[in-house]
This record gives structure tokens, C-alpha cells and sequence, in this order.
């Protein structure tokens, strides 16, 4: 019932659009496609999001621009949820059963993801979310393109281990205080233990939202610091805070050389507004730097100036790409290519379709969307911040490695099935 | 002298019982949900129009109690998931990540339905009583009163988002299954919430109507108008601010334990100063010191927020801003006032 | 190792008398160029050895990142044109393809302590100092008999107390029981962080020998007993800062609301707009006289004052003009302006945050003690803050417009009819609060981020300043301020910092209900309100 | 609802201190002893010593500053004295009570300024002034009775505003205002009435008639009047007190007080 549903909502939208777009002689028949574009435009994300909506827009014009999917031409419908966590679930109700959208790219905080997630449970949507997040969750009706924890964080903290990362010995979690740094730095913790790290060695603050003075943290770091070993940080400082904590960090004369920083929510997007001289060494981990070199990055990123000053968009005359905006990117693609296999744009002949998909992404891997998991296979890369705001990658991942959304240093979550829990079939 | 509502006030109520009766059933989930989550908005609004409107105590922590009252309701609506949760624990979900083993202090009782619909009303109300009997002893007034109530509530947001709190932190609840053992999602639970939820308001609005035409209502605005004639003809305005008061705080615990089940998540962002000088803002656009006009601002600022949110994702708040701005200088009796406001002067 | 740094000091001492301009070991580079990590390290050593003063390019090419190679060659990027690494000559038609050589921290490090090694003989007292820092923070042992040497030639004292520190490091980590010791007491002695880092790495050593570890747990107690002055010192300057910074959020709001009594919610806004304004003027710097970049604050301070200023006026003319009086109904017009202003920041300069770069002279800090730096910036603006409120106390107690503006705000009915022109003086008045807002936008701009919503983050901080000093008190706001700064870096010390910002809300909405007219209440004969 | 119970509960107190009788066995109604106020170093009263007879009308005049407002706010219970004792009848210890209390207890008080509750007919003033049981369960149950009805028509005819019965008091004129507030304080059946200028801004006429309201009043409560028409005063006062800086000048017969040198030379000298 809910397939006939959806292709009376296709062929509808299609007509309404065949009104609509009758000129654009493009498209043989204008059929037309929804498709649903759910990022905060204003409040306190629009920050980071605002970034991602251009980027899907972008993709979306190139996809068009190919002949978009099926033949069928992108539409997307553009809503702003405003950073207020009910109105993103308002508005994934509205994108599904007032615009029919057949996919919904959206959602950065995980508590906007868990305001919407029963939505898309119920009304068998299908999201796809671009953004690292703390895992301990697969949802049928999402996919997960941002980084699992062990794509990420793990890995960061192995690499400052290592001889080349410095070989630190005690650590300080440092995060803003919300559910992803928590469950981040518990299950860091829990690593570190397996790695012979005592508690005594290990230091966790946090900080309220929008906190913008890091003196006394600062100062406790060093503290903290000139007791005996190598330190490092591992921050999961929340978007808006960083810009005062690094500028915090370079003025108390804190160096990369002596007390690494590793920060898992910095990327290009959140150092535009820091001055990065006294920052060089810095690290951040992610699937995706900017500096990275191939050919793939070097067309996608020309591709994003050119919209970014065809839109004149306020940051054209310093384009940026981040990890999230290559997840998205990669999102849309992986839908487009999944649509084409199912030859539908139904959701669960879709979902079953995304299941192995490849494409050859920015960060020059072919990577692989998890036969089960819903999450991407990703390579890890370790970036050094540079003078100019762009991060040196200093250590990588042979190849993309699977995403644990369950992670092993949490307890109990052995017995967990690394796949959706088919619980939707209520109906 | 006054009666509750004329002929023609009880048919309009007798149509509307009507409307919320059917109307649920023609309506897309979509529409119910939001229509829904609006009339809760509503009854904060009226609530808030007692106490502003009517005692000239502009309270901007209100957002405080409606989210009271949902994470009362919250409590109840985790515990009824059980064991559906990721982690097929009989704790929800985010006290699994902490790996606690047991439910804090705070939890106690909360899988009964009966206590959590007592602490929506008391938590609330006590909170109002005590920070209220303090706040008007010391005669806090005015701008000095909406200020600490600012900051009360702003400091509730922190202590809320702190995962120790015990609420879920900044996620705090949601992906709610069951209410008294109906599934939250199915269309039969939406509309009885809905009915539930538009029984509630009109029950408010004639709580509230009931009052202000009382004697207790004409003292209300006897204490707005000249608090300290009040007191020297022998009213205790302290009293009457702080029963009054509290009784608001209570409606808007109610209007959040309905609000959480329709929208399907709580958490601290509720609490934080911009939403409760939203509330503050329906009722001023729907005109304070009547009681349909809170009820008609909260619809027009919340429908037109859903509607630019869509139409306009990129200016919106231009018209949301310029709504607020021009209803305060153009309108200062609201919508509702807007008949008397002809031919009136600014002030 | 250890004959490796010797001649290389030794060969270094050489250099500095003649400095034959040879190629230099053609397989070191390569392996700088080419290598791992550890080659990359080896590869150091041999051409520190070399001694040549190109290899110290090369090692500071590396460690800027202006390395590179192509093919099998490896070149050294210096501004537009490019040198052979090996050679030094300069490459015509350089290949195009040129991959930059990454250092990691680790390498950054090494050729840190390598260029240092061989700058701390240097003639010139100001490299060997920074050299000596640098070694403090504990370099290879492998220098140790070079830095015996250097420490045997070294007059200046200051340098000699860190030699000091940084042999008597290698020593405890090498020497001989006796040595180290010695070595403990030396460090015993010092006030560097550094030295309690090794001390207590010594004192908690689990192989060391009794006396050691005991005469390590002495000297330790005593470096952290200097090193806990520092600390404190370090609590009250924050609390000063975040005072000085709170005040300057709170001055213009004392004006607008405290005085003429306007809940001006678009507080906030203004201060992003001036914000925003010291971004513009920054461009405009950069853009036109990049040779005096650092003095653009100087011009934006007035710029941001003046922006803001223009726009409060604007606001109290099209809108707050028609509210006085209303003062709850000045809330709800002022956040809808407040709304307003944000998208359209948003809509001309982008969602995201904007760089607003330190002047040369506010980055970095002082170094007050061995374990205190206090950042510039904060520095400046505690100044700052002090002087907008001198000149603003001037403003309101010695001139004609201050007159008026008191006397509007005591009895605006009576100021008119003494011909106080009210309309015009509210403009003013508003404009100056709306402007120190800007100024506060300024300041803050030097500190934290600059995006659409920075003033959404003080807002709230501003009322309660306001509101905890009383209305209509600058004094108490100033006093308000301080307080708060310092209660809230208590706390954050002793509590962190989620509690203590709840801490410090309740205790004001206690406060208030003690007082409700804030700390400097004037009792007043009751008149009938 | 548990809490406006437990409100009600509280204001237990208000009935109460409204049922005790008042006890002037010793025929005055209100000692003020060695009462005094400084605000901020200046002193507003200083020693101030004052009793007032049962059905006395008693008028007090005095220069700006004197601390004519302060004093009522002292009886009112709207400022603490710093010093001294103020008691209604021989056991009502004003300094313990609110000034609801205190106007519970049969203290009613008039403002030099009108304050009315603008909003509210002028009928409705009257009945929200009315001696009643004011705790707010009561207050919003209170209907009323035919007997209430009568009262407040006929304390309209009293005050002259019959007429305007319905019309919103913000609208009446200054006057109207007064004579108003007037009744407001008189449904309050006080035993005291301290009246802050009440002819202020009256016309003549409307002064004459006050006059002799406040004539037919003495006997039945006890006035204290302040006033600077001193016509107003010559044509009601009986007995006047001088308050200066904060003290009693002088007090007895107007023709006295008026000749004493020192009242004079307050009025006169600057």
C-alpha cells in the first residue's frame, strides 16, 4: 500500500510539476522527482548547516545538469527548521506527507537526528545524514554517511600513541557538555584503559553551550600537563566554541609540540574564523580534508567555487569543502545511483538497493556504502592545521574501514546486531 | 452583572467542541500534529495572558513550566518504550550509554501514569509557588521580575543539558512508543490526544474567563492597575500574585505533558529565554488582557512560522521580526484590540 | 649519538666564523624529502653534522612546510621562487607537480631542537636565548656535553639559569646517582613548569632508588609550591578579564536600559554589528594598507562605535521612539528588530563565522611567571574596558548632553518644560548606549568568534550585570561586573564550568530577591508608583 | 488545586488581625512615639511624637519636607521607622504588620495624588474597597448581596457620583477622582482616615463640599488631614499640628499655632 502511495505522490508531483516547468524542454516527459533538503538555515546551527544545504543544492544542479535521476529531474524542497529540535520533526512530517519528497538529506546534531527519527520510522521515510556522530544507533529508514566513532576518534587517539603522533601518555577530554562528547570520551576512556591508560592519567571537562571563555581550562590543561608525561587533548568542543578556545590556546603560548590538540568537530568550516598562525600542528581528524590531493577532490572543489560564485553565496570569495559536505555529497550520489539500480524511487526498494554501493568520492577512495550497517566504509585521515587554515595530513588509513555504529568499548553492545532491528513491520 | 459568555459566546464554544470532535479524522497526520502542538502553544499563551495581561506580571520564564510539565510527562513516555529500546534494557536508552545501573532518585514512581500526570501539575506549581512567594514578598516588580525569571529558566536550560541531571542531556527524550498502552503513532492515539489537547484549551479558556469575571479577576487587575491602593484597601497582593501565578505555571505543566506525546520529543531547548519570550510575543500579537486574543496570536505566529519556515526558508525571520515590530507599535491590543485600537493615538 | 651533536656544535662554531657555500649531503635531503618519520630524523642529524648554514634552511624549510619535491628531486619554496634543495641555486622553470614535504609535530620538533642546538653557541644573545628556551622543554640527552660546553661559555645569566634547567633534565635522565642528584636540586631550584614535569617524573619513577626518588619528592614540593603563585595569580587575572569583558557588554545596555529604561533585547545585535564592523574595517586594511594592518583596531574602534551608534539611533527614531513607557512592550519590538538584524548579517556576510585576526601586538602573552602568560589580548581590552567607562562617566557627569540626558531620564516631563530638547536627547542617548555596545562588539570581536549570533551569547550576561548593579547605577554595574567575573572563575575553578554558570544565575536571582534594586539601591522616600 | 489552598491557608492571618477589636480604652486611636527615618543620612523624621484622639480631626500642616508623606507611610506600614513605636489603639503594634493588615485593622488612607483603579467603574472601585473577607478563595466565590448593593449606592450619593455610577473612573475628573477615593477609604469602615491633600486641584465649590463631608465624618472616625489650602484648613480644623524637619513645631488651635512666632518664622523666614 505504501509503494502505490508513493508512485500516486510521483505522478502527481510530476503533473503539478509538468505545469509548473512545461518550458524546460530538457527533460522529455519534466518528470520531476521531490526530494527534501532539512538543515537549520538560522539559530545556532545555521552555522555549520547552512553549508550543507549549498552543497546539496549544488549536487543537485549537477545531477540535473546530467540528465538527473531516471530522467527525472531534482526538485528539492528547501525548509529551515531553525535549530529548534520539534520544528525538525514538524518539518520531516511536512517534507513526507505534504511535498511526498522521496528522500530527505538533513540533520546535523544528533538531537535533531532523534527529534526526526521516529517521524521517518513511522511514515517510512529516508534520510540521509552527513554528519560524525557517537553511534549506538541504525535505523532502517537512515543512512549514515558521517564518520562512527571508529572512524573517527579511535583512530585520532591511536595516532597520538604512536611514536610520529608524539607517544602521549596522559590525555584530556576536553568536550562541550551534550551527548556526543559524553558518549565520545566514554567510550575513549574505555579505550584508553584497554591501553593501559589509568583514570589517574586522565582528565575529562566540560563546558556549557556557547561557552566562549577557556582561562581557567586552559590553565587547568597546563596544569594538568606539567605533571610528569606527554599530554594530549582530545576536544569535542561543540561548533561555536572552538573559535574562542583555539584563540585562547594560541595566545596562553600552548603548542602543538608540547600539547597536541585533537579536535573531532574543527574541519575548514569552523577555523575560517580563527587566525591559525598560532595553531600550526594542531590535529583533526576526519574522512575528508580539503587539502587532500587527487583529481576527484581537485574537479569537486573548482565545482564548488563556480556554484559558489554563479549563487553568489556570502563565502564565494573563500569557498571551503569539509568532511560533511563530501558525506553529503557522496549521499546524494549513493541515492542517485541506488534509485537507478532499484529503477523506483521506493523507499524500501531503494534502501535495499543502497546496500554495497561504490563511489569514487573527494578523499580519492572508492568507498562503499556497509552491505548491512547503513554506514559508509571510510579511510581515516589525521590532519596537522596549517598557517592558512587548511590541515597537512600526517597519518591515513590504508584503505576505508568498516563504521562500528556499536562500538566494542561500550558495554553490552556485543550482542547487538550490526544492522537495522527490523522493528518497523508494525504495520 | 457579568455572565461567563452570552448565547452567542457559548454556540462559538458549543461549534468549536464540535470541530475538534471531527476534525482530527479528515485531517493528514501532518495537520493534526501541528494543529495539535499549536493549541498547546495556545493554552501557554492564555496561562501567561492571566498573569500579564490581567496582573501586569510579565513572567519570561514560562517556557521553564511548560518543559516541566513535558519531562513529567517524558518520564512516563520512556518508561512505557521498555524494553524496545536499542539496548533492550528496562532503562531508556541514554542511562544505558552512562551505564547506570538503576534509576536515579528522579525516576521514582515514574512508570505509573498517575504520578507523572501529579508531578506535571505539583512540579510546576510548587517551583511557581516558592520562586513566586519570594519574588513578590520581596516586591520584585516588573522588568526586575521578567529578568529573574529569565534567568531562572536560562539556568535551568544548563542545568538540564548536563547529562548527570538525569533527563537524557541535550537529547533528552523522545522516539516515544506507547501512552497508556496506545501506540503513540497511530492515527486513533493522535486524535484522541488532539481531541484531549482541544478539550484542554477550551477548559482553560473558561477557567480563565471564569476568573477575570470574578471579583478575584476585577482584584487582579485592581493590583495591575494600582498595586498599592490594593493593598491599602486590604488585599494582600502578595497572595493574589502568588496563587495566580502558580495556577498559570500548573496550566502551562499541563499544556507541555499534552505538547510532548503530539511532537514527540522534550528537551532543554524548551527551556531556553528566546521560546518564553515567544510566548511572551503571541500574546502581545493577540492582545493582552483578552483572553480569545493569546489564543489567536499563538495560531497566527506559530502558523506563520510554519508557513514562512517553508514558503521563505532564507527570509523568514525578516517577517516573524517585522511581525512582532509592528504588532507592538501598530497594535498594542493585539489582534484582538485591533477594533478598539481604531482612531486611538500612539501612546 | 652523543659525537654527533658535539661535532656539530663544533662544525656549527665554524660555520659561524666562514661560511663556505657548498652543496650539502645529497642523500640526507633525499631522505628528508622522501623518507619516514625516523629517516627524516636521521637524516637531521647528518646534516646538522654537515654544520652548513644551508642545512639550517633546509631544516627550517622543512619545518615551515616549504619543502618539496618532484620526481626524485626536492626543492625549497622560498616566497615566488624556488631553490634546489641540495645546491641552494635557484630553479628555473620548476616542475609544476611539486607535492609539499609533511612535517608532522614530531619532526617540527626535532628540527626545533636541532636548529637550537646549533644556535645556542650563536654570537648573537637574543638566538641563544630563545634557543636555551626551547631546550628546556627537554631535548635529545644526546646534547647534553654541547650544552655542558655552551653552559661553561654563557655569561648571560638568564640563559644560564635555563642551560641549567635543561642539563641538569638530561642529567637526571642519564647521569650518574650523584649527577642527578645534583641535577634534582638544580631543578629544585627553578620556577619552570617544565622542571616539575621531570621532577615529578623522577619522584614517581618506580626503578629509581630511594634517595633519589625522596630528594625528587623535596625538590618537586618546592617547585610546585612557587609554581601554585602562578596559578592563583592566573584565577585572578581571568576573573578581571571576564569582568572587564562582562562590563563592556553591560555599559551600553546600563545606558539603554538603565537609564532610559528600554528592555532592548537588540543589545546583543548591536554588539555583533560592531563586531562585524571591526571585520569590515579589517578587509579594508588588508585590502588598501596591508602595511598597517595592525593598526586597523585603532580605526575600528571608532568605525564600530560609530555603525552601532548610527543603527541605534535609526532604531529609537523608526521604532522605540513610540514604546517609552512601555517598557515590557520595548521587549517584544526589540526582539523582533534583534531578529531582524541577525538574518540580515546572515543574508550580507554568510552564516558561517567570520575571521577577525589578532594585530600582531594582541596576539601572543607575557610571560609573568614561569607558569602565568597572560594573553595580550585580554590585556588591552581590561585597559579598554577601563577607558570607555572614564570616558563615558565624563560624558554623562561633564557635559551639556549628559546633563540632559540625567536630567530626561530623573523627570523627562520636567526637562522639557526647562526646554530640554527630549526627543533629540533620547536619540543621543540611545545612540551612545547602542555605540559602547558597538565598542563592546569590537573588543569582543579580539577575543571569540565572530558569526550572526555572538550577541545572542551576552544578551542574558548583560541583563543580569544591569540588573544585579541596579538600574540606573553605573557604579553598581561596574561593581556587578567584577563581582560576577570573579565568582564565576571561582567556581569554574572548583566546580567547572557547567555548575558554576548555574551557580552564579541562581545567586543573582537570590540576590535579587534580598535587593530587589540590585547592589547599589537607593533607599528612597516611598512615592506612590 | 493544593496551592491556592495552602495561599488561603497562609492569609489566615488577615482575618484575624480584622476581627480583633480595636481597644482605645485610653480614648486615643493612634501614638506615634519618638518615630524616626532617615534615608540615606537624611532624616525624614526625627523623634516624631504624635496622638490622635478617637473621632478627632486633626489637621497637619507643615513646609515641604517636613515629613508629612513619611509619616503616613509609617502609620501605613509602607516605610519601617528606624526608631520609635507605632501603635493603633492601645495594642496594634503597626510596625508588625503589612499594610494590608494595617488596613484590615481600620486604617484607610488617601494619597496626595488620586489612586483609583482606573480601570474599574467607579461602582466596581467601591465594591473592591468594601470591607469584606479579602483572601483570594473567598475573593473569587464573593457574590454580591442585595445589603452590598444598597451600601455602595448609597456611599455613591454620599461621594456625588450617583450619576457616573458605570462610567470607567480613569474618565472622571480630578475632583471626582478625589471625592472617589474619598468613599473608597469610607467602605472600608476604617477608624482612622489619614487624607494626604484632598482638595488638591478641587474647585471651590467641590472644596466646600469636602469641608463638610469631612466635618460629618469626625465623631464617627478619626481624620488626619494634610493640607497646604490653608483656607481649606482655617474653615475645618479644630486641632493643628506643625511638623518641621521631621518633627512637631507646635500644635493646638489654628488662631494659636498661627500666631506662634516659630510657625512663622518657618513659613516666612526663607
Amino acid at each position: 500500500m505504501k509503494r502505490r502511495a508513493a508512485l500516486k505522490a510521483l505522478t502527481l508531483s510530476a503533473a503539478i510539476a509538468a505545469i509548473g516547468f512545461g518550458s524546460t524542454g530538457l527533460y522529455a516527459a519534466d518528470k520531476v522527482v521531490k526530494v527534501g533538503v532539512l538543515h537549520s538555515l538560522s539559530g545556532t546551527m545555521a552555522i555549520s548547516e547552512t553549508a550543507l544545504k549549498d552543497m546539496a543544492l549544488m549536487t543537485f544542479d549537477e545531477i540535473n545538469k546530467k540528465g538527473g535521476v531516471m530522467g527525472y529531474k531534482i526538485e528539492p524542497v528547501v525548509v529551515d527548521p531553525a535549530s529548534n529540535w520539534p520544528l525538525f520533526a514538524e518539518k520531516a512530517r511536512q517534507l513526507i506527507t505534504q511535498d511526498k519528497v522521496a528522500v530527505v538529506f538533513g540533520c546535523w546534531t544528533s538531537v535533531s537526528r532523534k527529534s526526526v527519527l521516529p517521524v521517518f520510522e513511522e511514515l517510512n521515510g529516508l534520510l540521509f545524514y552527513p554528519v560524525q556522530y557517537e553511534g549506538e544507533e541504525i535505523s532502517k529508514n537512515v543512512f549514515y554517511t558521517g564518520a562512527a566513532p571508529n572512524q573517527q576518534a579511535i583512530p585520532a587517539v591511536e595516532y597520538l600513541m604512536s611514536k610520529d603522533g608524539g607517544g602521549a601518555k596522559r590525555w584530556v577530554l576536553l568536550g562541550t557538555d551534550y551527548v556526543y562528547p559524553r558518549t565520545t570520551n566514554k567510550i575513549l576512556r574505555a579505550f584508553l584503559h584497554s591501553k593501559g591508560v589509568t583514570d589517574a592519567d586522565i582528565m575529562e571537562e566540560y563546558t556549557p553551550f556557547g561557552h566562549a571563555d577557556y582561562q581557567t581550562i586552559i590553565a587547568k590543561i597546563k596544569a594538568f600537563a606539567s605533571e610528569g608525561k606527554k599530554t594530549a587533548v582530545v576536544s569535542t568542543i561543540n561548533g561555536d566554541s572552538n573559535v574562542p578556545f583555539y584563540k585562547e590556546l594560541g595566545n596562553q603560548g600552548v603548542k602543538a609540540t608540547d600539547v597536541p590538540v585533537v579536535a573531532f568537530s574543527v574541519g575548514e568550516e569552523e577555523l575560517r574564523g580563527v587566525d591559525t598562525k598560532p595553531l600550526v600542528g594542531q590535529l583533526a581528524a576526519w574522512n575528508y580534508f580539503m587539502s587532500i590531493k587527487n583529481s576527484t577532490n581537485t574537479a569537486w572543489k573548482k565545482e564548488w567555487a563556480a556554484y559558489a560564485k554563479a549563487k553568489k553565496l556570502p563565502t564565494a570569495d573563500k569557498p571551503l569543502t569539509n568532511d560533511p559536505m563530501e558525506a553529503t555529497y557522496i549521499g546524494i550520489h549513493m541515492w542517485k545511483q541506488a534509485v537507478e539500480k532499484a529503477k523506483s524511487f521506493d523507499v524500501d526498494k531503494v534502501t535495499a538497493a543502497m546496500a554495497g554501493q561504490k563511489f569514487k568520492a573527494p578523499d580519492g577512495f572508492t568507498i562503499e556504502m556497509d552491505a548491512k550497517n547503513h554506514h559508509l566504509h571510510k579511510p581515516v585521515f589525521i590532519g596537522e592545521v596549517k598557517a592558512d587554515g587548511q590541515f597537512n595530513v600526517v597519518w591515513k588509513t590504508k584503505g576505508p574501514i568498516k563504521a562500528q555504529p556499536w562500538s566494542p568499548y561500550i558495554p553490552g553492545n556485543d550482542k547487538k546486531k550490526d544492522e537495522p532491528a527490523l522493528m518497523a513491520e508494525k504495520k | 452583572m457579568r455572565r461567563l459568555y452570552g448565547p452567542a459566546g457559548w454556540s462559538a464554544i458549543g461549534a468549536a467542541v464540535l470541530v475538534m470532535a471531527i476534525l482530527p479524522h479528515f485531517l493528514s497526520s501532518y495537520w493534526v500534529t501541528l494543529i495539535g502542538k499549536i493549541m498547546c502553544y495556545a493554552i501557554v499563551a492564555v496561562a501567561l495572558d492571566l498573569i500579564w495581561g490581567y496582573c501586569g506580571i510579565l513572567s519570561l520564564g514560562h517556557g521553564l513550566f511548560f518543559a516541566l510539565g513535558g519531562y513529567a510527562m517524558g518520564m512516563y513516555l520512556m518508561r512505557q518504550i521498555g524494553r524496545e529500546g536499542q539496548y533492550q534494557s528496562d532503562l531508556p536508552d541514554f542511562m544505558v550509554f552512562l551505564d547506570w545501573k538503576s534509576f536515579p532518585w528522579q525516576w521514582w514512581n515514574s512508570d505509573h501514569f498517575g504520578w507523572c500526570a501529579l508531578l506535571v501539575v505539583v512540579v510546576p506549581g510548587l517551583l511557581a509557588f516558592a520562586f513566586g512567594y519570594l519574588a513578590f514578598r520581596s516586591r520584585v516588580k516588573g522588568v526586575y521580575f521578567s529578568i529573574i525569571t529569565q534567568a531562572l529558566t536560562f539556568a535551568a536550560m544548563l542545568l538540564f543539558f548536563r547529562n548527570a541531571t538525569g533527563f537524557g542531556g541535550n537529547n533528552g527524550f523522545t522516539d516515544f512508543k506507547r501512552i497508556l498502552g496506545f501506540t503513540v503513532t497511530s492515527p486513533e492515539t493522535r486524535a484522541a490526544l488532539f481531541m484531549v489537547t482541544g478539550a484542554t484549551l477550551l477548559g482553560t479558556l473558561l477557567l480563565a474567563r471564569w476568573i477575570v469575571t470574578s471579583k478575584l479577576g476585577r482584584v487582579l487587575t485592581a493590583i495591575r492597575d494600582a498595586e498599592s491602593r490594593a493593598s491599602f484597601c486590604g488585599y494582600n497582593t502578595v497572595h493574589y500574585k502568588v496563587a495566580v501565578f502558580t495556577l498559570s505555571a500548573v496550566i502551562c505543566g499541563i499544556a507541555g505533558a499534552l505538547y510532548v506525546p503530539q511532537v514527540g520529543i522534550i528537551n532543554p531547548s524548551e527551556m531556553s529565554p528566546a521560546n518564553s519570550i515567544e510566548i511572551a510575543i503571541w500574546v502581545a500579537v493577540g492582545g493582552r488582557g483578552t483572553l480569545i486574543g493569546p489564543i489567536l496570536g499563538a495560531g497566527v505566529v506559530n502558523g506563520a512560522k510554519s508557513f514562512f519556515t517553508q514558503a521563505f526558508p532564507e527570509y523568514w525571520l525578516y517577517f516573524l521580526g517585522a511581525i512582532f515590530i509592528l504588532a507592538t507599535l501598530f497594535l498594542p491590543q493585539g489582534i484582538a484590540g485591533l477594533a478598539q485600537k481604531l482612531g486611538r493615538g500612539r501612546a | 649519538m652523543a659525537w654527533r651533536w658535539e661535532r656539530a656544535a663544533i662544525a656549527a662554531l665554524l660555520v659561524c666564523v666562514a661560511a663556505p657555500a657548498a652543496a650539502i649531503d645529497k642523500d640526507a635531503v633525499a631522505k628528508l624529502g622522501f623518507g619516514d618519520s625516523d629517516e627524516k630524523i636521521a637524516a637531521m642529524g647528518a646534516l646538522v653534522k654537515e654544520g652548513d648554514p644551508r642545512a639550517i634552511e633546509v631544516l627550517k624549510a622543512l619545518a615551515d612546510g616549504n619543502l618539496q619535491t618532484a620526481g626524485e628531486r626536492v626543492f625549497i619554496q622560498r616566497d615566488d621562487d624556488v631553490l634546489d634543495a641540495v645546491t641552494g641555486e635557484k630553479v628555473e622553470s620548476p616542475p609544476e607537480d611539486r607535492d609539499d614535504v609533511v612535517a608532522n609535530n614530531r619532526i617540527r620538533a626535532a628540527v626545533g631542537d636541532a636548529l637550537a642546538g646549533l644556535r645556542i653557541l650563536s654570537p648573537e644573545r637574543a638566538k641563544r636565548l630563545a634557543a636555551a628556551k626551547e631546550l628546556t622543554g627537554g631535548a635529545d640527552p644526546a646534547m647534553l656535553p654541547l650544552l655542558q660546553r655552551a653552559l661553561a661559555a654563557e655569561k648571560d645569566p638568564e640563559i644560564r639559569s635555563l642551560l641549567e634547567v635543561a642539563t641538569a633534565a638530561m642529567e637526571l635522565k642519564t647521569g650518574d646517582k650523584a649527577q642527578r642528584l645534583a641535577a634534582i636540586r638544580r631543578l629544585g631550584a627553578s620556577t619552570s613548569p617544565a622542571s616539575r614535569t621531570m621532577l615529578a617524573a623522577a619522584a614517581n619513577a618506580p626503578d629509581a632508588d630511594p634517595e633519589v626518588r625522596a630528594e625528587a619528592t623535596k625538590s618537586l614540593a618546592a617547585v610546585e609550591g612557587r609554581l601554585a603563585w602562578g596559578e592563583r595569580l592566573g584565577l585572578a587575572f581571568a576573573g578581571v578579564s571576564l569582568g572587564s569583558i562582562l562590563l563592556l557588554a553591560a555599559l551600553g545596555l546600563a545606558i539603554t536600559y538603565g537609564l532610559m529604561g528600554v528592555i532592548n533585547m537588540a543589545h546583543g545585535e548591536l554588539i555583533m554589528i560592531g563586531a562585524y564592523t571591526t571585520y569590515v574595517v579589517q578587509n579594508l586594511f588588508r585590502a588598501w594598507a596591508p602595511g598597517a594592518f595592525d593598526w586597523y583596531v585603532l580605526a575600528a574602534v571608532p568605525a564600530s562605535f560609530a555603525v552601532s551608534a548610527a543603527v541605534g539611533m535609526l532604531l529609537e527614531r523608526l521604532v522605540i521612539r513610540w514604546l517609552y513607557g512601555r517598557p515590557l512592550e520595548t521587549l517584544l519590538a526589540t526582539w523582533g528588530i534583534s531578529l531582524v538584524l541577525i538574518q540580515t548579517v546572515r543574508t550580507i556576510f554568510g552564516a558561517q563565522n567570520v575571521q577577525v585576526e589578532n594585530p600582531a601586538f594582541m596576539s601572543g602573552g607575557v610571560q609573568a611567571l614561569s607558569n602565568l602568560v597572560l594573553p595580550w589580548n585580554r590585556i588591552v581590552i581590561i585597559f579598554f574596558a577601563a577607558a570607555v567607562l572614564v570616558a563615558m562617566g565624563l560624558l554623562l557627569s561633564r557635559t551639556r548632553l549628559g546633563l540632559f540626558v540625567r536630567g530626561v531620564t530623573q523627570n523627562r516631563a520636567m526637562a522639557s518644560c526647562v526646554g530640554v530638547p527630549t526627543a533629540r536627547v533620547d536619540t543621543y542617548a540611545f545612540g551612545l548606549g547602542s555605540g559602547i555596545a558597538g565598542l563592546a562588539g569590537c573588543a569582543l570581536s579580539q577575543l571569540g568568534n565572530v558569526g550572526p549570533d555572538l550577541g545572542q551569547g551576552y544578551i542574558v550576561d548583560s541583563f543580569m550585570v544591569v540588573v544585579f548593579g541596579g538600574v540606573g547605577q553605573l557604579a553598581g554595574t561596574v561593581y556587578a561586573a567584577l563581582t560576577l567575573g570573579f565568582a564565576n572563575k571561582l567556581l569554574e575553578d572548583w566546580s567547572g564550568a557547567v555548575i558554576a554558570k548555574i551557580a552564579v544565575l541562581v545567586f543573582i536571582i537570590i540576590f535579587i530577591q534580598r535587593r530587589p534594586q540590585g547592589m547599589f539601591a537607593l533607599k528612597g522616600r516611598a512615592v506612590e508608583a | 488545586m493544593s496551592i491556592s489552598a495552602a495561599v488561603a491557608s497562609e492569609s489566615g492571618g488577615l482575618g484575624r488581625v480584622a476581627s480583633g477589636e480595636l481597644d482605645t480604652t485610653h480614648g486615643a486611636v493612634l501614638y506615634l512615639e519618638d518615630i524616626s527615618v532617615s534615608f540615606d543620612g537624611f532624616k525624614a523624621l526625627n523623634r516624631l511624637s504624635l496622638s490622635i484622639d478617637v473621632g478627632e480631626l486633626r489637621c497637619v500642616i507643615g513646609p515641604n519636607g517636613a515629613g508629612k508623606t513619611t509619616m503616613m507611610d509609617v502609620i501605613t506600614g509602607k516605610t519601617r521607622p528606624d526608631e520609635g513605636s507605632a501603635f493603633f489603639g492601645q495594642t496594634i503594634d503597626l510596625a508588625k504588620l503589612t499594610e494590608a493588615e494595617i488596613a484590615h485593622a481600620g486604617i484607610g488612607r488617601k494619597f496626595q495624588k488620586p489612586t483609583i483603579f482606573e480601570n474599574h467603574s467607579a461602582f466596581e472601585n467601591l465594591e473592591l474597597a468594601m470591607k469584606a473577607d479579602k483572601r483570594v478563595r473567598t475573593t473569587l466565590f464573593a457574590r454580591l448581596s442585595g445589603a452590598d448593593r444598597d451600601r455602595i449606592a448609597e456611599m455613591l450619593r454620599t461621594i456625588r457620583l450617583a450619576d457616573a455610577a458605570d462610567r470607567t473612573a480613569g474618565l472622571l475628573s480630578h475632583g471626582q477622582k478625589q471625592w472617589l477615593e474619598i468613599g473608597m477609604l469610607l467602605m472600608q469602615e476604617p477608624r482612622l482616615l489619614l487624607l494626604d491633600e484632598p482638595v488638591a486641584g478641587m474647585s471651590d465649590e467641590e472644596t466646600e463640599r469636602t469641608a463638610e463631608l469631612f466635618l460629618s465624618l469626625a465623631g464617627r472616625h478619626s481624620l488626619v488631614v494634610v493640607e497646604h489650602d490653608m483656607a481649606f484648613i482655617a474653615k475645618i480644623a479644630r486641632k493643628v499640628t506643625v511638623l518641621h524637619e521631621g518633627s512637631v513645631l507646635a500644635e493646638g488651635p489654628m488662631a494659636q499655632v498661627q500666631a506662634d512666632p516659630r510657625v512663622i518664622e518657618v513659613y516666612l523666614g526663607r
